[in-house]
Formats: C-alpha cells, structure tokens, sequence
C-alpha cells in the first residue's frame, strides 16, 4: 500500500506565485498517474511538492498512510526522474544507478549486483561502465528510470521523462514505460504537457490548470466527456472543434452551428439558448455534398485544405466562416474547395456553458 | 514517529538542502579568513591615513592623528596627481583596450582555427599569464633592453632605451602581454554562449563581420564585457608590476600610483600618507565599479 | 574558393603570427639566457654551457626555496580552493541578503589591501598571532588575499552546475556533505582546478608578504630568494638568475599543463555578474 | 646609571649576564650565494663558529644564528623596522650608518652604554682606540655612539687610461677644479663611442645618485646638506652643483639617457670596462667589486694597468668644506645591538670579538677592503694601491651622510633636481622646485637653510 | 521559378563524416518539401548546405536555375528558420523582422512598413515592440518566420521549426504553417525528425538515412509503400510491425507468421521464402477469439497491453512469442488476457527481403 493522499495542497513560491492553488487528490497504490496541462500550470511544482524539493504552504501530503509534509525529500520513499535525467555526468552508468544504495551505505558488492539486476530489467546490460555522455537520449533515459527503481522508492514520480527524446524513440520509450510500470506494479505520478501520452499511459489522470484541478478521470472518460472547454481543447490529437451555437428546440435534439444543425440531447437546456457546442473531429461524418442530402442534422461547407495523418487525413472545412476540423479515412480525403457536408452522431455532441465553458451539467448527467 | 519530532519548518528551500544556518556555516571559514586578513588590515590602513605615521623617526614612536591632513596634501601633490593620471592611461592603454581587445580578438579567431594552431596560441599566451612575476620582469627588461635587448636586434636598431623613452607604452605593452588571457578566456566561454544559430541568422541575411559583430555578438556579451572590463581594470589600476620594470621611473614618468605608494611608503617611510594614498585609490576603485554596475543594470 | 577568401585566410594567418610573435618572442630569453656562458640582458644564440645550471643546483638555497614555495603555495592554493569552493556554493545555492554587495565590497578590499600599505597592520597581527617567520601563517595571509577574487569566479562556475543533479541527490536521501562530495565538487571540478592554478601562480610569486613575515632565509620561497641574486652594488647575478627563473617557472607550467590536459582550463560558463 | 628612562631602558642591563645557555641572533642584509654572499659566508661559517668555541671555553653553551636577508636596502629596513616596533628582532643588526638616526629617534636602537649599562665596560673597549674619530661618526647620533662601525669606503674619480693616452691627457691625472674635469671632457669628447663623464644623476640611480654625484660635488664648493638642525635649500652652492649637471649632460659630456635607466648603474659599469666612459665618479666598491678582474660583475682583466683613481677636486681649490682643495663622502655600515635583547652583555661581546682585530681581517678572506679598524687596514691594504689610496688619502678629508629620517626625501629631492637639469630644465626651475621639495620633506620652511 | 536543384551533393565534415552522401532531389517552385529521418541522418546537413552555412564537398546546388554552390549564404536569395529561431534577444519584434532590411541599408521608413505588413500577415500586431523574451513559444516561432518572410528569400529553409513547442501549440502551429506556405507560395524546404508532421504538412517527403535518400514522394505513398523496412519502420504513428514470415505456398497467396499466417499478393517470390512481413497496426482488425474461428489466412494470440490513442486503442497481441500492434476502435479495446485472433486485407501486407530489407520488386510492381 503505497498511495498518495493529497489535501487542501498549495505551494506558494517566495515572489507570490500561488503555482498550487488548493488541490485535493489521491493516487491509488500501483497506479500509473498523469498530471496534464499546458505549460505553467503548475505540475511540476506539484510532482516537486510531493517529492519535498518544494515547501508545501498550505495542506498536507501523506505517503502510504504517513503525513510526510515536512519530512526532507530522502525520508519520504519516493524516487524521482527529471526531465534533464540529471545523470551525474562523471559517474558510470552502473555507478549511477547505484548512486541511491551507497548514499545509503549499501555494500559494494551488494550494489554491483542490484545494478546488474536493474540493467537488465531496463535492457541496459553492456552499458554499465560507460558515462552517461556516452549515452543516446533514449539509453539515458532508461538510466534515470533504473536509478530511480533502484532506489526502491515506495512512490516513482516522474516529470516529463519522454519530452527530451526524438519522435520515434518517444513512442518506443512510452511502450517501454507502460510494461516497466506494470510489471513493477510500483505507484508513478508522471507529468506531462503531451496529451496523448497521458492517455496512452495513464491509469487516471489528472488535467490541471493555474494549479487548480480541472478534470480527473480515466483517459477514456477525459477524452469522450471533457467537464469544460479547456480540457475539451486541451485533449485530443487533434484539437475538439468549439462552435458558437443556439440550441434549436429543446424537445428536438438539435443545435444550430455554423449556418448547420448537429443532433444533441440538450437534455433541460431551454431553447434558444445559446451554448459552445463541442465535436471532435474523428466523430464528425463527412460527405461529399453531390451525394445529395443527407437525413437529419447536418453541416454544409466547403474543403479549404487537408493534413495527412497517416490512416487518416485531417479536413478543414469551411462552414459559413467557421472552420470545421474533420478526420476522413486516407482514401476518402477530398480536393479543397469539394463541396462537403458534415454530421456526427447524437451521444459525440457536446454543449458547454458560452460563459463558464463547463460541460452543461444535465446533459452530463443524461450520460453518465 | 521515533526519533526526533516532525520539524515544522519543512526542508531547506534550498536544492542542496542546505538552509542558511549550515549556509552560513559554510561561507564563515572563508568570511574568517578575509576579515582576519584583508577587512582588518584595511580598516587599520584608513586608520593609519589618518596619522603622521613612519616607521622610524619620532613619528614612529608617538604618531599623531592629524585628521584629513594627508588627503588634502594628497590633492595638492604634483606627483600624486602624476601617478593617477599614469594609472589611468596604464588602465586605459593596457586593460580597458590592449587586453579586452587582444583578448577578444583571440577569443573570436581563435574559435574556429585548427585545434593545433589553437592550442599553441592560447598555450603562448596563458604561459605569459602564469609565468612568475619577477621572471616575467626579467624577460621584458631583457626585451627592451638598450643595448643587447631583443626589441633593438629585430627591429636592427641599437641604443633605442625603450623603457626610458617610452616607458608608458612599454608597460602597457607588457601588461597587455601579460593580462591578455584572462580576457581571453573569459571571452571564449562568452562566445560559447552565443548561440551559433544567431551569428549563422545574422550570415543568412547578408550581415558583414561588423554588422555581426556589432548586432549580434557584442549585445549577448555585454555583461562579460563588462564584468571582464572591472577586473582586469581593477587588477591593472593595483598592478605592481610596473616597479619591477621601471621602478617608476624615469623621473616619475611612469610611477603609477600603486608604485608610488610603494615608493612614498619604502623610500619615503611616510606610512600614513601612504595609506591615505592607498584608501584613495580603493575610493577610485569604488567608483570604476559603482559606475560598471549602473552600465551593468541598464542592460534591459 | 574566391580571391577574398583567399585574402582574408592570408590575413587571418598574418595576424596570428604577429600575435604568436608578439606572446613568443620575449620568453626567448628564458629559454637561451639559462645556457648562455656570457648570459646578458637580450637575445642571442646562446654559446651553450651547463655551468649556470650547475652553478644555480650549488646555491645553498636554491632548490630549498623551491621546496618552501611548494609548501607555501600547495597550502595557499589548498586552501583558496577548499574555502572558496564552501562559500561559492553556499553563495550560490542559498540567498543571503546583501550577497553581491557582499562579494563586490570584498573584491574591491583584496585588490587594494594586498599592497605596500597593508604591510604595517599585517605584520603586527601575524606578530601578535606568533605567526612570523612560519610558512603557514604566509599561506595564511595569502589565502586572505586570494579568497574573495576565488569567491567571485567560483561562483560563477557553481551557478553552471545544474540544480537538478542535487536535487536528484537529495530525493535518494544524500546528506548535504555527500551532495557536496559525491556531485557538487565533481561536476564543478573544471572550476576547481581553474582556481587551484589561480592561486597557486599567483601565491607562486608574491613577494613582499613572505618576506616580511619569514625571518630565516631557510625558510624563504623562491620569490623571496630571486630578489636576492645581486650583490650589494644592486647588480644582478645573471649567471644565476636566468637559469633559477626557468626552474622557478617549471612548477606552475607543469601545474597548468596537468590541469589543463585533466580538467580543461577554462571559465566554465564564463563570468557573467 | 643602570637604568635609564628612554623607552626599552627600564630593562635590568644585566638580565641574564649569568646564563649559560645563551641565543644570540645576529640579523643583516647578507645571503649566501645572494647579496653580500660573502659577508654572509663569513658569520656563518667562521665568526659564529669561534664566537661559539670561545664561550665553551668560558663554560658558557651559546647557540648564534645568522638570519640574512638579501633584498634592497629600504626593504630590508622596512622589515628590521617592523620587528624593531613589536620589540622583536636580532639581537645584533647591521644596519646601514645614515639609519642610525631615525632608529635612535624611534628608539629602537639604544647607546651602546644604555643597552650594554655599564659605560666604562662599553667605552673601555680597546677597539675604539683603532677605530678613526671620522669613521667612528657612522654609528654615532647626537655624541653618543649606538654602534660599532663595521667598515666605510670612499669615493674618487676613476678614469680609463687607455681613453686618456688617445686623448692626450695624463696617466697620473688629477684634476685640481670642476672646470679640470670638463676640460678633460672635453678632449674626451672627440674619441668616437666614448661618453667622456659619468656623474650619476638622476632618480633611477637612486641613493647612488646623492652618494656619488650630489653630495661629492656639494661639499666640493663648502656646503653640506644639513648644518645646525638646517637642511640646505635652494642656495648658491646647490646652483653651483646643478651647473655642473648642466654643463656635463647639456654639454655632451654625459649620456642622458643613462641617467634614466633603471639599471642605469650596472650599465655605466659595462660601459666603463668595455672602453667607454672616460671619468666615473664612483666609491672603492668599484674597485673591488666591479673591475676586479677575477671576480667582478664587469671584470676588466687589465684593471690595475687601466683603471686610473683620482681624488674628487673642490669647485676651486680651497673651496671645498673646510677649505679642504679636495672632498670625498663616505658610508658604511654599522652593528647595533638590539635594546630588547635577552642577553645584552653577550650581545656586547659578540659585537667586540665580531670586531676585533683577528675578526675583521678574517672577515676580509684575503680580500683587501677598506675596513673600520687601522690596524687591519695597514696591514692588508698594503699590497692594493687603490685600496690603500682611499684610506689613507681619502678618509681623513672624507664627509658622512647626516643619519636623520629625513634624510631620504631630502635625497630624492637632490635626485630630482639633478633629473630636472638633465631632462632639459633651467638650473633656476630645478633649483626652485628643490627648494619646494626640502621644505615639505623636512617639515616646515624654518627647517631649510637658505643663502 | 524559384525549383532547387541538386546534384551529386556530398557535404563532408572536417571529421570525415560525410553527412551528406551523394543526393540528388529537385524541389519544385512553390513546393513545400519535406526532410525527414532519423536523428543524425544529415537532414540539418542538406539544409545548410543548401543555405550555403557548410560547404559542398561534392555536386551542385542550383536555386532558380543558377549555381549558389559557391555562393556566400546572404547572396543565394533564401531565408531560414533555425529550430531555436535565433531571434535577437536585445531587438524588439519589429527589429528582429527587419533585421534582414537594415543589413541592406533600407531606409528606415520603408523598413516599419514592411514590419506592419508582415506582422499583418502574422497575426503579430500589438506584439511589435515586445522583445522575444516576453513571447510565448508559438509567437516566437511566427516571428522568426516573419523574418524569414520579410528577407524576401525565393525560398525558405525550416530547421525543426515546430520541435521547441509544446504539444499542443505544435498542433496549431502545424495548421497554420501549413496555410501561410499556401498563401504565399514559397518554395519550402522543411526539415523535421516526426514523421506525424511531414505527413500532415509536406507534398513531398524525402526520407533520409545515414546522408542518403531512401524514399521520395508523397505522404500517400511514403505512408502506403514504404520501399524498405527502415522507412516502413520510420513512417506512421504507431510503428508498423515488421515480423519475420515465410511465403506459404507461392500461388495461394498467403505468408506463413507468429504462429499464423496472413494473405498476401507474394508475387513470384518462390515458395518456402523467408520475408519480412510488414503490416501496420491500423491495418490489422482484432477479433475477439471466442467469436468462433475466423475464415482465411489469421493469426491467434494474447493481448498483453493497451494503449490509449484517443479513439483508439493500440493493442499489444502475443502471438506465439512475438508481440505484434493492432490499433482498435476505443469501444473495443479488449482486456488484458483476452485471446484474439487478427486478420489483414491482402493489399496491405508488404513483403520485404529479409536480407536487403528491400520491398520485393514483383510485389512493388504489383502493387503499383
Ligand atoms: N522557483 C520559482 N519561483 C517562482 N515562481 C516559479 C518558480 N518555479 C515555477 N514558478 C511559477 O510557478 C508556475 C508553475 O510552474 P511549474 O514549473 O510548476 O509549471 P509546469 O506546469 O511544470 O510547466 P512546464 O510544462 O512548462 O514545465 C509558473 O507560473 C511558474 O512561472
Ligand atoms: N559540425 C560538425 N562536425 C562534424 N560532424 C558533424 C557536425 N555536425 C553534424 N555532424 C555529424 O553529421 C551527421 C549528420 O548531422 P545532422 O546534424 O545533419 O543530422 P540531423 O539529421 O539534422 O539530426 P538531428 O535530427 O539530430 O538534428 C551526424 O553524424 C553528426 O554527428
Ligand atoms: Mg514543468
Ligand atoms: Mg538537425
């Protein structure tokens, strides 16, 4: 049993900035935890209040049951990996990974063989007597990740591990990390701003914003039913499409967007009201509008241009003036200035207070 | 929880973990050491500026405190007033232009030259730097020498008395010799620090070596323009060096003032007056670096 | 390659050689005045003798003021890079109020009170102390005078060394002493050696302090001694003194070149302010 | 009078003159293989050792240590000074004559009679009776004597012989007035590559300027630099002296340029054994140690066929200090004994037996040099002409530096004013800024003596 | 006409490495073109040595018809963009856009307005006399771009100019690059390590390994056909899984791999042949076991794990000890454990030589 349990949290820095604003939170024994949010919410100082490197000011921080608040970060059994890895550049590998153990007086011997055991794990055999110098991005990181799990912390946290490494190895690193984190089974807070790999990694994560909470949930409930427009925008490879639009008839089920109708159960949201209404782009339909016309709530505009994504292309269309992001399989991307019409299903509608921006409480609670 | 209670401050704020009871406890060797020696002595100095001191003579044994006597004689001492000018243009003339540019013009060649030629230059020039003071000494009498000196073979000339005739410009010669690596390498890890895309964004449009220079490099090192500026100036304006060369001479001409405290201190035995000079010359350093500060915080 | 290239590679050459001439040619004199049977004042090809060498290895104090110089100077350098390297870190890591109004007051006192005029009081406090005529109380006083420039550089090469190495320390439970042993001082070693040739060189040929505070000659650095090659018409003995300046050189060039060649020499992040 | 009241006199004089376990230190400008080597050498390796032996045989067990310094007088003085001042230092010093003075002013040297307490055991001493009145004045202040002199010297003219017989003057030349030496100059002046006179100037030469130039030349036309409490301003005497500057740089008869070189001093030696001075003014030290042709710093192996001597002439004959027709000055340094000593009364013996007769020749090591006491010098100058020359003609017409503190302004003041004039300033200007110069070094203008 | 032109070009570092090794590539007038490869292929390399900031060792670079191979890099007419940006910190806004100007003396009149208009095209008005320091990631980026623009080079050369932002400004600011080359019409010579960006951006790509060209042509065409393993490998946003295979029997069109098999067009490829079969995750389809067998050539295993993308899900499957990724839709991410059978159309099943990695000739031919 090695969970967190956050209450009341604020970390106030010396020049005034409140970087955490209040934050309740618990991360479960063995989860695999992300923080998401843009840059300057205040993850880091979150990862780095839990860890003890910053003074909590307000609130209280237990680890495994016990108040650590005030305890020195070496006390408190967590390991931590940065986002710069923050190898000791004049230490071995093996060195480096044991660097935990001899501050703790661990034998020799003893720490040879742990940091045999953990470069295994973490494919690092062979690599042992070099410096971390001579080390590809993705070698150190797997470093920094074996001297952390050799430091036998109750609680791994980690900021920012992938964002230092290339494209490609971020993917192959991010795989690695997963099994790593479930074979371990140990508790992982991790911060990232890179939504997808919150969601790819993620038992739970929490998106943050001004060092306040927005959103805690399992990747798919953040992804399916942002709690507000900042976090619909936030998540999401591509960006949630966020139109200005007008509830037509309460009774109906439709929204009018973009000189268009989109089906919507607008549950108690009276008529006429007016709403931002959200729709990914992966759940929009598009039709070549020559197609003749579709039954329903629908989107009329006009292809302006469109990104490869691989399977898939990303369209943008433009609908009376609004810009409208779709995602087409590869083999039915149009040529801009296509006539196009769009429509989506009911349930992958959603409406936003124009004010608040919070998901319009009744209709999240039709779905939930 | 056994053992100690739970602290309430938290840990130090520190990255180390230090806080600043162990900080203090780090910087007070140190501090000890340079009240002891240095903080210590100097007040004792001003002190002594004050007094009709000498080490021999009546004044020896019962000095008197004679207030601001000696700084108003200073301000009317011809030779006194010599010597600050002579420093100022040693300061000028050998570190504000000699080292800071020699230096930084090897700082700038230096960078993409073959590693050899490299090595050579900057070996040449940091082992004038760290040669011995009082052998350095022997090698530039030895070079300006009158007669067999190696200045007059090169140049084929003989019984050019370089150090009587134009002492100033051989001290500032020497000291540019000699100082110019520190400006060196301070300015190499300052032009490390400009990032190579700048001067390479500067090429792409078309900018001339002055253009970047002036455009790109010298605002990103301003600060170690500066910083480098004060050192080297202090250090040259308390520079002993001269003495060694031309014992300030001839006839004062090149008596700058840390040479003519030595000389009103040694030859004169007038230690107070001496030490008045001294605490001038720290008020003149004050100011060089108040006035280095104010340029330092103007940078936006 | 265009003819202006070609003109301004001409010229960057022209002007390195000038440059390496102008830094060459005055060290000539060490290198041929030492082997020279009639060594003067200039350059010339020396008429090659080894009777000043053997001449300067009979002196009764020669190779013994070497030896104090390397007590004097070891334990100075020691000293400044031990004390500084404390107080850098500490400077740098943990805002004390009024630090760089602290650290430009000291650096301005050091270039001034190591002069003549200091030489009064410094003499009466080693007296009082019982510290005249021993080699560590001169190391004493230069270390007082070197640790506030030392601070100042220091500092700058601590500030380079990324937080995130202590912290890292720190959050695997190392003690302030084993982040300053094990991360610290390594990583900053680049620094460290910089200002270990710093003070060593400039202890190496101070003059005036352990000659006031050193009575017996015995005891005396090399510094002190090559002032004492003249006779007492004030001529110096130049069958002496050249070839005593090559060794008295020797030990700060090997000292640099060690470190260089192990550490680079260098102002790691450079000075900022 | 045991205990006198001036400063370290309230000591028993007789403290320990029992002790049979004594430390003496004898502390001097002297280093073997440095400065003064052989000086240095000779404490060491003879004096202490006798010194030693002799106590043993008195049942007393004396540990002597030399603690040489080999560095520029000032210095060394600066540091004597500084021990002097915490009641510290050697118990015997050598310090330079024209100390002697501001020491005693400090009080860090006593009379001999105070130190030591007993004056008829002080001025019984049989040394004295050899020692000459005039050479006795080195380690005297104010009448009363601090020191044993430990040696003097004098100063003439030398001048090259062979340059002469190319000029056409003398072999025995002895000039009788200034204007003989510039005549001689003059005919000097037509060798090619030869600087006819070398009268040191300047300040670069520092002391040597006042000693060999200045000052010669001063008592040349009947002045001296201090008289009843008075230091010599800008008078017609010191004009007369800068004249002389004048006529011989301004003239081309010197090399000004010289005068201006730090190691100015050294250069006129090589210049003079390599042909190319014709006149030097210069003390026996020359003769000694310079042109000697064994050892000396610019050996002439012909010195004794090449090197003529000649006593300094007055302005005019009769006009020099006492009507003398011919002037010298003399220095020279003195042994004192430190009043905080633990062991005065062995102090006192080890300055007797370091002064007596067997001492001070062995101290010469065969060497002739002109020594404090006249037997020894009747007996090992007889066989150097020069050296013989200098103390039997030289010495009794020969004048001393006044040993005030001073003094050492008033000198670089002389030095200035001789700058000036060979730096191209009037004699008036020079005289006239002289005159600025002494009143503020010697601390007011009713401490000047004008015309 | 603003094509570039290149020849034979090696660029050869003083080091010896060539990193450059022998290319030739046209880019078409108006073309946004894009560079990609792994970390230290010489991507960086070919744009300097275009840019004229290395010199070619070998070949030619011709820009517009003529040779710049021997041209200072301000006399070749391009502009570029560094991934750091290198704007002037101590210049404003509008400084560092006509910083090009002033270096060729315009007077100073004419050089604001052209700051107003290129900063009108850029969205930075208001921003003009902010320093750099003072702006986001994504404004920085615009400015250096507007510099570039506003240098008035026939072609614009981009280092990496997306990789110091975010993720999600990446995204927009991926859009709106992509709309400003369109508007403008510039040639465009792009350099970028992530694939998801040369896909969704370029017209063409050139994929680069080890100084040499492996593949070039559309995004299409470099996602659907790798020509070699290594591009297979590179290309797509989950890696495509390469597995070693044997062909079945030549006629039936099927491989033999992981315990199963899937169809494939094999060509002549003899019977019995060891391939490297290629198929990318989003190509596979995922059927839960128990579902009864399926008909035709599939393979059967275990999920191990799964990541979420968003809308879908990458399913690790063990298949008789090799680990092979399908992507899913989010509803039908299967638990851990579950038994699963995957299938493939047959066009999308890419044989490659197992020696050479070489896509096999007949098939490419096939296919084409
Ligand atoms: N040492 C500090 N002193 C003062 N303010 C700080 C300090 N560190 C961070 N801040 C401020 O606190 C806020 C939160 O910073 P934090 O580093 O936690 O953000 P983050 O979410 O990790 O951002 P990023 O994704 O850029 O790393 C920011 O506004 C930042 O400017
Ligand atoms: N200045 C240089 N001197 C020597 N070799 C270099 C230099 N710059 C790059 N190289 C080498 O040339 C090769 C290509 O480097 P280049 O920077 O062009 O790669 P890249 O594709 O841009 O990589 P990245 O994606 O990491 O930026 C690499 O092997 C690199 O090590
Ligand atoms: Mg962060
Ligand atoms: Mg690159």
């Amino acid at each position: 049993m090695a969970g967190i349990d956050i209450e009341g949290l604020a970390t106030v820095y010396p020049n005034g900035v409140r970087a955490v604003d209040g934050l309740d939170l618990t991360v479960a024994d063995g989860e695999f935890f992300a923080l998401l949010g843009p840059s300057g919410c205040g993850k880091t100082t979150l990862l780095r209040t839990i860890a003890g490197l910053e003074n909590a000011s307000e609130g209280s921080v237990r680890i495994d049951g016990a108040d650590v608040t005030r305890l020195e970060p070496g006390k408190r059994g967590v390991a931590m990996v940065f986002q710069d890895y923050a190898l000791f550049p004049h230490m071995s590998v093996s060195e480096n990974i044991t660097y935990p153990l001899k501050v703790r007086r661990v034998a020799a011997a003893t720490r040879s063989s742990v940091a045999e055991r953990t470069a295994g794990e973490l494919s690092l055999q062979g690599l042992l007597e070099r410096r971390p110098g001579q080390l590809s991005g993705g070698q150190q990181q797997r470093v920094a990740l074996a001297r952390a799990i050799a430091s036998e912390g109750k609680v791994l946290l980690l900021d920012e591990p992938l964002s230092n490494l290339d494209a490609r190895l971020r993917l192959e690193a991010r795989t690695f990390l997963k099994k790593l984190q479930r074979d371990l089974g140990i508790t992982t807070v991790f911060v990232t701003h890179d939504q997808a790999e919150a969601l790819a990694l993620a038992d739970r994560i929490a998106v943050m914003q001004s060092g306040q909470l927005r959103q805690l949930g399992s990747p798919r409930e953040v992804f399916a039913r942002p709690v507000n427009t900042f976090v619909a925008n936030f998540i999401g490879s591509t960006p949630m499409n966020l139109l200005d639009g007008a509830v037509v008839a309460s009774d109906s089920g439709a929204v009018s967007v973009a000189g268009g109708s989109l089906p919507a159960s607008t549950g108690s949201v009276p008529t006429g009201a007016e709403v931002t209404v959200g729709v990914r782009p992966e759940y929009l339909t598009l039709s070549v509008a020559s197609a003749g016309d579709v039954a329903g709530p629908a989107i009329r505009g006009e292809v302006v241009v469109a990104e490869n994504l691989g399977t898939s292309s990303l369209v943008s269309v433009d609908c009376a003036g609004t810009l409208i992001g779709v995602t087409v399989p590869e083999e039915d991307e149009p040529e801009p200035g296509t006539p196009v019409v769009l429509t989506a299903p009911e349930q992958r509608v959603l409406l936003y207070d124009k004010e608040s921006g919070e998901l319009l409480a009744r209709q999240a609670a039709a779905v939930a | 929880m056994p053992g100690r209670p739970a602290r309430v401050r938290g840990p130090a704020q520190d990255v180390a973990g230090l806080g600043v009871g162990r900080a203090l406890g780090f910087v007070a060797p140190a501090l000890l050491l340079i009240g002891a020696f240095l903080v210590f002595p100097a007040v004792w100095t001003i002190y002594i500026g004050i007094t009709n001191y000498r080490l021999t003579g009546v004044e020896a044994v019962s000095p008197s405190i004679v207030g601001l006597a000696n700084y108003t004689k200073a301000l009317n001492d011809a030779l006194f007033h010599n010597a600050l000018w002579l420093t100022c243009l040693f300061v000028l003339g050998s570190a504000i232009v000699g080292q800071n540019i020699l230096g930084f013009a090897l700082a700038w060649t230096m960078r993409r030259a073959r590693p050899a030629v490299r090595r050579t230059v900057e070996g040449l020039v940091l082992l004038a730097w760290i040669l011995p003071s009082t052998v350095v000494a022997y090698l530039w009498i030895a070079f300006f020498d009158r007669d067999t000196g190696t200045l007059n073979s090169i140049l084929g000339q003989q019984g050019t008395a370089w150090l009587i005739e134009y002492p100033m410009v051989c001290l500032i010669l020497f000291n540019t010799w000699r100082g110019t690596a520190f400006s060196m390498m301070l300015y190499s890890s300052a032009l490390q620090a400009v990032p190579p895309s700048q001067l390479e964004s500067a090429r792409m449009v078309g900018a001339s070596g002055w253009q970047t220079l002036r455009d790109v490099v010298f605002p990103h090192i301003r600060g170690h323009v500066l910083t480098n500026t004060l050192l080297i100036s202090l250090w040259t304006a308390n520079d002993f060096s001269p003495f060694l060369l031309t014992k300030g001479g001839p006839n004062h001409e090149s008596e700058t003032v840390p040479v003519y405290i030595y000389n009103v201190a040694l030859q004169g035995g007038e230690l107070g007056y001496s030490s008045a000079i001294s605490f001038l010359l720290l008020l003149a350093n004050l100011l060089v670096a108040l006035l280095y500060l104010r340029l330092l915080r103007r940078r936006s | 390659m265009t003819p202006a290239y070609v003109v301004r590679r001409i010229g960057f050459y022209v002007l390195i050689c000038a440059i390496t001439l102008f830094f060459a040619v005055p060290m000539l004199w060490i290198a041929s005045a030492p082997f020279d049977a009639s060594p003067g004042l200039g350059v010339q090809w020396p008429d090659w003798t080894l009777d000043n060498v053997r001449k300067t290895f009979d002196h009764p104090y020669a190779l013994h003021s070497m030896v104090n110089s390397l007590l004097i100077c070891v334990t100075t350098a020691v000293a400044v890079t031990a004390f500084a390297a404390l107080a850098s870190y500490a400077l740098s890591r943990v805002r004390i109020p009024g630090r760089d109004a602290l650290l430009y007051g000291l650096l301005l006192l050091s270039s001034v009170v190591t002069g003549t005029a200091a030489m009064v009081p410094i003499f009466v406090m080693m007296f009082q102390l019982g510290l005249i005529d021993s080699r560590f109380g001169v190391a004493l006083v230069m270390t007082g005078g070197l640790l506030p420039a030392a601070i100042f550089i220091l500092k700058d090469f601590v500030d380079a060394v990324p937080k995130s190495y202590e912290e890292s320390a720190r959050v695997f439970g190392a003690s302030t002493g084993q982040i300053l042993r094990d991360v610290v001082l390594p990583v900053a070693r680049p620094g460290l050696a910089t200002i270990l040739v710093w003070a060593f060189v400039n202890s190496w040929g101070n003059f005036l302090v352990p000659f006031l505070l050193i009575r017996s000659i015995d005891k005396q650095p090399g510094a002190v001694l090559l002032q004492t090659f003249t006779d007492e018409g004030g001529s110096a003995n130049l069958s002496v003194i050249p070839v005593f300046s090559l060794l008295f050189s020797i030990p700060v060039v090997v000292l640099y070149l060690l470190v260089n060649s192990r550490y680079g020499f260098r102002f790691h992040g450079g000075i900022k302010s | 009078l045991g205990s006198s009241d001036s400063g370290g006199g309230d000591q028993d004089a007789n403290r320990n003159a029992d002790a049979k376990q004594v430390e003496l230190v004898i502390g001097a400008n002297a280093v073997k293989g440095g400065k003064n080597s052989a000086g240095a050498t000779f404490t060491q390796d003879v004096l202490i050792p006798k010194f030693v032996e002799a106590q043993k045989a008195k049942g007393v067990d004396v540990t002597v240590r030399f603690e040489g310094d080999g560095s520029d007088d000032e210095v060394y003085k600066q540091k004597l000074a500084l021990s002097l001042s915490n009641k510290a230092g050697p118990d015997l010093m050598n310090l330079d004559g024209i100390w002697v003075g501001e020491f005693a002013q400090a009080g860090y040297v006593k009379p001999l009679t105070d130190t030591v307490g007993d004056a008829a055991k002080v001025d019984g001493w049989d040394g004295w009776a050899q020692i000459p009145e005039s050479v006795q004045q080195l380690g005297s202040f104010e009448g009363k004597r601090y020191g044993v002199p430990a040696g003097t010297d004098g100063r003439v003219l030398y001048f090259n012989k062979k340059l002469f017989a190319q000029a056409g003057l003398p072999a025995d030349w002895q000039p009788k007035s200034w204007d003989d030496i510039l005549a001689a100059g003059q005919k000097l002046k037509q060798l090619p590559g030869v600087t006819p006179i070398q009268i040191n100037g300047g300040t670069a030469m520092g002391e040597a300027t006042t000693m060999q130039g200045v000052l010669p030349l001063l008592v040349g036309t009947g002045a001296t630099i201090h008289t009843d409490g008075k230091w010599l301003g800008d008078t017609v005497k010191v004009r007369q002296v800068l004249d002389f500057y004048a006529k011989v740089y301004g003239g081309g008869l010197g090399d000004p340029v010289l005068q201006r070189e730090a190691k100015g001093r050294d250069k006129s030696f090589a210049e003079f054994a390599a042909h190319k001075i014709g006149i030097l003014a210069e003390g026996d030290y020359f003769w000694r140690s310079v042109v000697e042709p064994k050892e000396g710093v610019a050996k002439m192996a012909d010195r004794d066929t090449t090197v003529g001597y000649a006593l300094i002439p007055a302005a005019r004959p009769g006009a020099g200090v006492k009507g003398q027709d011919f002037v010298s000055m003399s220095g020279g340094g003195v042994v004192a004994v430190n009043p905080n000593t633990k062991y005065p009364q062995q102090a006192w013996e080890l300055l007797q037996f370091m002064n007596s007769a067997e001492m001070v020749e062995a101290a010469l090591d065969g060497a002739a040099k002109i020594t404090q006491r006249t037997d020894v010098n009747a007996k090992v100058l007889a066989n150097d002409p020069m050296l013989n020359f200098v103390a039997t003609k030289v010495l009794p017409i020969t004048q001393y530096r006044p040993g005030l503190a001073e003094y050492p302004k008033i000198s670089a003041a002389l030095q200035q004013a001789t700058a000036d004039v060979i730096g191209g300033k009037s004699t008036d200007a020079a005289a006239r800024a002289y005159q600025t110069a002494v009143a503020a070094a010697a601390g007011g203008k009713d401490k000047v003596a004008g015309n």
